[in-house]
């Protein structure tokens, strides 16, 4: 192994011969920085790659002695991680600096080299003393580098720095020389083997040192002073100060732990879950981004450092130290990674004044930092919080698991807030390009990418299979600058081939889910094809989103579930985002379904998911409860409306007709995972039950007044879902089979509305259902499609809703729940109000001038949805085509109430023959059609206006066409039922949020003596629970 | 009011924390292991009659390198915050800068040698007398602070002050090296012979080492103070 | 099915004429009711017959679209359908009609069938008060739907099926066996609910837009309004039958039916010559108001 | 144990400087100038210096330097703690450093033109 000491020999070499080789020239002088840089990384891979070899971890003593008498540094695996850590930082980081570095004077570049040296020695040495000198080393080289291109705020904030660092300097020098005084050396291995630490005075001298290394990581509320030089900083310096000082730092933590009695690790935990709930709490509320990921970074430094107290202090995870390092460790290189290049990334965009979207590349890299900050799949951070989290769970730690999700989802709020407002730009500006300051965050990005799938595929999803989502995703977006219809096709094909692969493996419940998600996946790939051009983004993640769909169905752990389940959630997100307007809707798309996912992912950890005893008790209410969030039930649905309306056209219609279909499968799987119940008992079916209907009947009051067509069909969905968890929650055969009649009936006319709603829309250019009329002349396959979708969709028969209908009530009074089926009657009636009015407003009444050139949707959209038209009519006239593979995949868990007789449907209170009802509406239709044009003498067609009008001619089809606030009544006699109380409850809790990251921040009063005031009272506070503890 | 209250709590909470460390530990009767093996093997080991600078130069001579990276650091980082450019002074000297006293220039021009000379002799005599690098290269800077306050106006060559302090520091690690080449590590000083205890020549390569450090802490010191003056370049 | 399929067609065509023409009959028969109530002569008889034939022999069409013309002919065959649905007399082979499609389920949701058509026919006719009348009618039918479902409930609950032929044969044996008799709240909350149905009055706010000379009726003409004329007889007949089936033990001879209906039609013209009109956010309040909670009473009592 | 046994027990360099080390918090705690708080630092740092030193000092032995008074073999048992006085010396460079670094910020900052009290650096907030 090469000898660290080399490295530390160059790095001082070069730094004392700088001035001199400068006289060169700049560039040499850079290049000489950077290739040192380069080597301290060239020797910590060198040591990773023989560590994880088997090699042993090796000291090296200095001066030709070895401790006690020496200084003695050490590399093992969390050394050369570390190493390679700080120096690859310091790599990414030049990308930015470099130019600033040309500029400034030299000083600039010598601090650089400085910090990452003394970074390293904190990460190699055994020697608490030398620890010391190395934690000053690269404090002056920090102090130095704050104000290196003398830019006035970070001068200030760089003083503000100091003191704090002077504080802390301190108390660690009072904590090292009552070490040696008590434990006779000042190495830390022969210190942490003695006893002589354990006493009161060895408690307390250890206090000090650990005082000081809580507060060089920045606890709250003792942090300002850093946040203030995160915000004010150089980017790069932010970069290096976030990344590789963090993990220099908490590695210094992790080295000290063996000195660590109960009551100090338990300080530990506690300041550093405190930090990473205040440090969310406070970001929430930060709108100058640099200053936001200098909160993040705090709250994550935290976290990973409570983990670490955690592990060792009581066990936690399965394998002691094991644990602490995967699961620290996999927080760290995450917040590493991710941290530094949003903060390069941040700084570049943030610097130009530059409002305007950002270029492709840099917005993937924007992406994939974000994703991977907040810790989605299949980014490092997702694996080790899982199995943080599984951990916790399995211990019983209810309240850091919900302070973990809490905070987690948190700063997914203000991470994506961010990423939203700058995915979007502002309009009219031109696109941001970051040029070569944008290697540093794309390389980061990359990274990240690599470490996550490596460990994912090594480790606990090998599964080829489930990455398929992610391939998907990352060849279209390579391939993006193709044309998109080639792209949509490809997306289309993914989606046969995934559904190919993965069916045989599937089950009946999966492979009947299979058809709707994977389906609809494809069905809208083509209907994108609509419209040519690139449209960048769409495809991939759009074929993401699908064949994550497909993975959800493919999963066979907790793990491999929830993996897709993140993806899918991902994906769809962006889709959300991807939408002109989608920057508001997206975000709350992303809270609440991250949330959900939250709930989800604990509940699973919990073991919902297997069947067992808990399953059966509250891990599996919360899974589904997670499931529900992401049904949008009423309460939980306020993301709803907005991702669906304003996501691209053929987004939405996927998030509607197959996406909202994956909730509903989880449900049913977690369902058969208990042999056919639900967790918590009979009132978990009752409550449920109830749940689905509000959703219903709410979804449909909503439907009612939304003059926004897309809206209208959001809220439309909302309510179906609502009759698919009622008919679910029944938990009897009729039931089930109803509650599956009914998804896959509204996957077929929701597609078919959406398609039809997506060329209304191109071809008009509006949302508004007012501002149309009279197309039916102009789009009659539109208006036919939309037609028949809102009989299935109304239930009226001859067509397969009613058949929907008639089981639904047929279980619900079977069922003995009269009050739900007269609800759920009276939904079914509010679903014809929105129904007409937007078939209606649309392509009847009265057509506008404006609209004069419309043409029929593109066949694209046509198409399909002819072939949905004759797969609607198909079932419907053979109802058997759709209920015999449902009843068989009900089977006979539950007493059998439905059989057919023939094409007779019988249930134990009635009986329904869809062909008969079909052959008799046909023939009597056909009888009254055939009267009808039997006495129709001399037809005559007439211009638009004339009608009878009161003997008088109408103004203008703007004022005659009755459109606008088309059921005002209505909303007269019931809008006390719709008066959008969930909004309001989440708003308030929003604000409630915000005010408390508002009164948390109200701390941050920018005077660094105040800030220095909260170092020592932390310190002090921090003592008196040792002396409680 | 609250601030008071606050600012009073802290420093009496640092106090609880304090105090008892402080008061608790008292005076030790002997020193410990560690202690005495370094007083017992260090003139054994090094050849050196000042244990510290034993300690200091050789066992823990990689803290030592690393102090003189420190104030390298502080020199460079001071270097580049005060220039005239940064501090927004013009080419044109301020007029009202009071001139030195006569009783000043006088002394300065007596003193400057002497002190020069004793800084020299600390550093040279650090293995054997207490004293090093560190306090001959400080004594070396007072010269230089006395010909400043003498002779406001006066400008240090800041390129040789640079170049010494390059070239010394370079060859501090070069001394490293050679330790580890030559000798059993890093650092250590029995590349030359070792001589006999208490003379001015022994204790390998302590003095040189020392040497470079007192030529370099002097000219770091001296480039800081001529910054603080706030005219260079 | 020991009938040949084309046996039923014919049993169910002339099912179809004895009902239509009761249900002219019906509505000329209390059209002169009401006359008289208020003090007119009236108009014969027959005159639904006269408007019918005058409608269809018009010599000219005005259309505004395919579904103008489609309008007409989705109303008949809702009421057409929805008659088909029902069977008419219990125990009869001629007026079982195609009741075994389905049970009450169908028939309750098929008639809405109709009225979509109609709404949408109307639409195409471009004249706002159509759509004004439709959003009214769309509105109060949701109120109504409610305390009829309930009541509905309430039957299927007493006589454990939704099968119409089963709950009549569950009501057979003199009053005391009718639902009229041993749960006359879910009557109530049916004939309360059939007021709006009916659009009568006071529930009639619906067609208001149509008694000013313009509106629906007058953008259709021709042989289009005959066949809504005829609808109106048929769709009305239908609904009376499954009133009379729900509640009133049904039939088991056409007389008893004639009676019956005419009785249960009665009703509803006596209420609407007492009762001024309702606004529809007031009907839709009533509705949900307290013939809600009757029927809430019926199904509890039903369940219990 | 009685008073007197206890101040007798009571380490006099260790206790002067921590009073040292709390004079200097407080200095740096509440006194607004910039270059009051860097010497306050530097009182601070002092005091941790003494604390330092007074972990190694033996009653009546002498420094850790051979001489005649006392030769290799007899060190262990006439002199005083090396390593504290070797630490120290680190630590007083280091201190040295960083008040100089602090000054010049000090310097930098006044000369930008902003007050020589730290309450008028508080743009950075929240």
């Amino acid at each position: 192994m090469v000898n660290p000491l080399w490295l530390f020999a160059l790095s001082l070499g070069a730094a004392f011969l700088l001035p001199l080789v400068d006289r060169l020239g700049r560039r040499i002088a850079l290049a000489l920085v950077h290739g040192v840089t380069a080597a301290w990384l060239a020797a910590g891979i060198f040591w990773l790659s023989i560590l994880l070899s088997g090699g042993e971890a090796m000291d090296f003593g200095t001066a030709g002695f070895m401790a006690p008498l020496a200084i003695v540094l050490r590399v093992g695996l969390a050394e050369a991680a570390g190493v390679t850590a700080v120096a690859l930082t310091g790599l990414l980081a030049a990308s930015s600096l470099t130019r600033s570095l040309r500029d400034a004077p030299l000083g600039g570049s010598m601090a650089l080299l400085m910090v990452l040296m003394g970074l390293s020695g904190i990460v190699l040495t055994r020697d608490l003393f030398n620890l010391f000198v190395f934690l000053e080393i690269s404090a002056i080289g920090t102090y130095g580098f704050l104000g290196f291109d003398d830019r006035k705020p970070a001068l200030r904030a760089a003083f503000k720095y100091m003191i704090a660092g002077g504080l802390a300097s301190s108390l660690y020098l009072i904590g090292v020389i009552y070490v040696y005084r008590l434990a006779d050396t000042l190495n830390l291995d022969i210190a942490a083997s003695g006893t002589a630490l354990s006493g009161p005075a060895g408690t307390a001298a250890v206090f000090f040192l650990l005082a000081a290394l809580l507060v060089e990581l920045k606890p709250f509320p003792a942090n300002g002073w850093a946040v203030d030089a995160y915000e004010t900083a150089h980017p790069g310096v932010s970069a290096i100060l976030s990344g590789a000082s963090a993990t220099a730092l908490l590695l210094a933590l992790w080295k000290i732990l063996p000195l660590l009695g109960p009551a100090h690790l338990s300080l530990v935990a506690a300041s550093g879950l405190a930090t990473f709930a205040a440090g969310n709490l406070v970001g929430a509320r930060q709108d100058r981004p640099l200053r936001m990921l200098g909160y993040s970074s705090v709250a994550q430094v935290g976290l990973v450092a409570a983990v670490a107290a955690l592990a060792r202090l009581s066990g936690l995870g399965d394998g002691g130290s094991d644990f602490a390092a995967m699961v620290a460790g996999g927080l760290l290189l995450n917040h590493l990674l991710a941290k530094t290049g949003l903060f390069l990334l941040a700084g570049a965009v943030e610097d130009d004044r530059a409002r305007g979207p950002l270029s492709p590349l840099a917005l993937a890299a924007a992406g994939i930092l974000s994703a991977a900050l907040v810790g989605l799949p299949p980014f490092p951070g997702f694996w080790a919080k899982w199995r943080l989290v599984r951990a916790l769970a399995d211990s019983g730690r209810w309240w850091i698991l919900a302070l973990v999700l809490g905070g987690s989802l948190l700063e997914a709020f203000y991470v994506f807030r961010w990423l939203g407002a700058r995915t979007k730009g502002e309009a009219g500006e031109a696109p941001v390009r970051l040029g070569i300051r944008g290697a540093g965050p794309v390389l980061a990005a990359l990274l990240l990418v690599a470490a996550g799938t490596l460990g994912g595929i090594r480790g606990p999803v090998p599964d080829l299979l489930l990455w398929a989502p992610w391939a998907a995703a990352a060849v279209l977006f390579l391939l993006d600058g193709i044309p998109g219809r080639l792209k949509g096709i490809l997306s289309a094909a993914a989606a046969a081939a995934f559904g190919a692969a993965v069916w045989g493996r599937l089950d009946g419940l999966g492979q009947f889910f299979a058809v709707m998600l994977l389906g609809g996946g494809a069905l809208f790939s083509i209907a994108a094809l609509r419209k040519g051009g690139a449209r960048r983004g769409l495809y991939p993640l759009l074929s993401a989103a699908t064949l994550a769909l497909g993975a959800i169905l493919a999963a066979r752990t907790p793990l491999e579930f929830f993996f897709a389940w993140e993806t899918m959630t991902a994906a769809s997100w962006l889709l959300v985002l991807r939408g002109r307007d989608g920057r508001k809707p997206a975000l709350s798309y992303i809270v609440f379904g991250l949330g959900g996912a939250f709930l989800l992912m604990a509940g699973l950890a919990a073991g919902g998911w297997d069947g067992g005893t808990a399953a059966a008790g509250w891990p599996g209410l919360l899974v589904l409860a997670g499931l529900l969030v992401k049904a949008g039930a009423l309460g939980v649905h306020v993301w709803l409306p907005g991702s669906y309306a304003e996501s691209d056209d053929e987004s939405s219609g996927f998030l509607s007709a197959a996406l909202s279909k994956a909730p509903v499968f989880a449900l049913f799987a977690l369902a058969l995972s208990l042999g056919a119940a639900l967790p918590g008992g009979p009132w978990t079916s009752r409550v449920l039950g109830w749940l689905g209907l509000a959703t219903a009947l709410g979804g449909a009051l909503y439907a009612v007044y939304q003059e926004d067509i897309k809206r209208t069909l959001a809220y439309s969905s909302l309510g179906q879902i609502g009759y698919i968890l009622l008919a679910f929650a029944a938990m009897d055969q009729a039931g089930w089979t109803t509650s599956l009649y009914l998804a896959l009936n509204h996957f077929l006319y929701k597609s078919m509305l959406f398609l039809a709603v997506a060329g209304v829309i191109q071809r008009t250019g509006t949302r508004n259902m007012y501002e149309m009329g009279g197309l039916i002349k102009k789009m009659p396959v539109s208006f036919l499609s939309v037609l028949m979708a809102i009989i299935a969709l109304s239930g009226v028969p001859p067509l397969s809703g009613f058949g929907g209908k008639w089981l639904l009530y047929s279980t619900l009074i079977g069922k003995g729940w009269y009050l739900e089926a007269a609800v759920a009657f009276f939904a079914s009636g509010v679903a014809f109000l929105y129904l007409y009015r937007l078939i209606h407003s649309i392509f009847l009444g009265q057509p506008k001038p404006s609209q004069s050139e419309v043409r029929e949707a593109p066949a694209a959209l046509v198409l399909p949805q002819l072939l949905l038209m004759a797969v609607l009519m198909a079932v419907s006239v053979f109802p058997r085509l759709m209920l015999d593979p449902i009843l068989a995949l009900v089977g006979d868990r539950f007493p059998t109430t439905l059989a057919f007789e023939g094409s007779r449907l019988r249930s134990a209170l009635g009986y329904w023959d869809g062909t008969l009802t079909m052959v008799v509406t046909g023939g009597v239709f056909a009888l009254c059609l055939a009267w009808m044009l039997a006495n129709l003498h001399n037809p005559q067609s007439v211009r638009q206006f004339n009608i009878v009008f009161a003997a008088e001619r109408p103004l203008r089809p703007e004022t005659t066409h009755y459109a606008w606030r088309f059921f005002e009544p209505y909303r007269k006699a019931l809008g006390f039922l719709t008066r959008e109380r969930a909004e309001r409850f989440w708003d308030a809790f929003g604000t409630g949020a915000a005010s408390v990251g508002g009164a948390l921040r109200r701390l941050y009063t920018g005077n660094g003596q105040t800030y220095a005031l909260h170092v020592v009272l932390y310190v002090a506070v921090l003592y008196l629970l040792l002396g409680v503890l | 009011m609250m601030r008071r209250v606050l600012v009073f709590l802290a420093v009496a909470g640092l106090a609880a924390a304090l105090l008892p460390l402080a008061l608790g530990t008292g005076v030790p009767e002997a020193p410990g292991a560690l202690a005495t093996a370094y007083l017992e093997d260090a003139p054994g080991d090094f050849g050196a009659a000042n244990v510290v600078t034993a300690i200091v130069v050789s066992y823990r001579g990689f803290d030592t390198l690393g102090e003189v990276a420190v104030l390298f650091a502080a020199t460079a980082g001071v270097g580049a915050l005060l220039t005239r450019k940064r501090l927004g002074i013009g080419d044109a000297e301020p007029a009202d800068k009071p001139a030195a006293t006569e009783i000043l220039v006088t002394a300065t021009g007596l003193l400057t040698g002497l002190l020069v000379m004793f800084g020299v002799y600390i550093f040279l005599h650090g293995h054997l007398t207490p004293g090093g690098g560190f306090q001959g290269g400080v004594v070396i800077a007072t010269a230089l602070l006395l010909g400043l306050l003498a002779r406001p106006e006066s400008k240090l060559s800041h390129g040789i002050l640079s170049a010494v302090e390059s070239l010394s520091g370079a060859a501090y690690v070069g001394m490293g090296l050679a330790g580890a080449f030559l000798a059993w590590g890093f650092l250590d000083p029995r590349v030359l012979p070792l001589g006999r205890i208490g003379s001015l020549v022994s204790a390998g390569s302590i003095p040189v080492i020392y040497s470079l450090i007192g030529l370099k802490v002097g000219a770091e010191l001296s480039g800081i103070l001529d910054a603080l003056k706030g005219d260079r370049e | 099915m020991e009938t040949g399929i084309l046996v039923r067609v014919g049993y169910a065509l002339v099912s179809l004429f004895v009902i239509t023409n009761y249900g002219l009959l019906l509505i000329g028969s209390m059209a002169r009711i009401s006359a008289k109530v208020q003090g007119r002569v009236g108009q014969p008889v027959w005159q639904p017959y006269i408007d019918i034939v005058k409608s269809t022999a018009k010599r000219n069409s005005i259309g505004h679209g395919v579904m103008f013309y489609l309008g007409p002919v989705f109303r008949l065959a809702g009421g057409v359908g929805t008659y088909m649905f029902i069977p008419a007399v219990y125990g009869s082979v001629l007026f079982r009609n195609f009741s075994d499609s389905g049970d009450l389920l169908l028939v309750m949701y098929f008639i809405f069938f109709g009225q979509l058509g109609m709404a949408l026919g109307a639409s195409e006719g471009g004249h706002p008060y159509s759509a004004i009348g439709v959003s009214r009618g769309l509105a109060q039918m949701t109120a109504f739907e409610v305390p009829f479902a309930l009541s509905v409930i309430a039957v299927a609950i007493q006589y454990r099926t939704l099968d119409i032929t089963a709950i009549v044969a569950a009501q057979q044996g003199g009053f005391w066996n009718w639902t009229v008799a041993t749960n006359p709240l879910a009557v109530a909350a049916a004939l309360i609910a059939f007021l709006g149905m009916s659009m009568h009055n006071p529930f009639s706010i619906v067609i208001a837009p149509q008694e000013i000379p313009i509106g629906p009726p007058t953008e259709y003409q021709s042989n289009l309004l005959g066949m809504l004329q005829t609808n109106r007889a048929i769709f009305n007949g239908a609904k009376l039958v499954l009133y009379m089936n729900l509640y009133f033990g049904g039939a088991t001879d056409v007389v008893t039916m004639v009676v019956k209906t005419f009785l249960i039609y009665f009703i509803n013209v006596f209420v609407g010559q007492a009762f001024p009109r309702f606004r529809v956010d007031q009907s839709i309040r009533f509705f949900l108001g307290v013939p809600t909670l009757i029927g809430i009473a019926s199904v509890i009592i039903a369940a219990i | 144990m009685s008073i007197l046994e206890f101040v007798s027990r009571i380490n006099p360099v260790a206790a002067s400087g921590a009073v040292l080390v709390l004079v200097g918090v407080w200095g740096v705690l509440a006194r607004p100038n910039l270059f009051k708080i860097a010497i306050a630092t530097s009182v601070l740092e002092t005091g941790v210096n003494l604390v330092i030193l007074s972990t190694g000092y033996i009653r009546g032995r002498t420094a850790p330097i051979l001489d005649s008074a006392a030769d290799a073999s007899t060190a262990a048992a006439r002199m005083t703690d090396p390593v504290p006085q070797a630490l120290v010396l680190t630590a007083i460079v280091i201190g040295l450093a960083v008040t100089a670094l602090q000054l010049s910020y000090a310097v930098r900052l006044r000369a930008a033109g902003g007050g020589s009290s730290i309450e008028s650096y508080g743009d950075e907030k929240w």
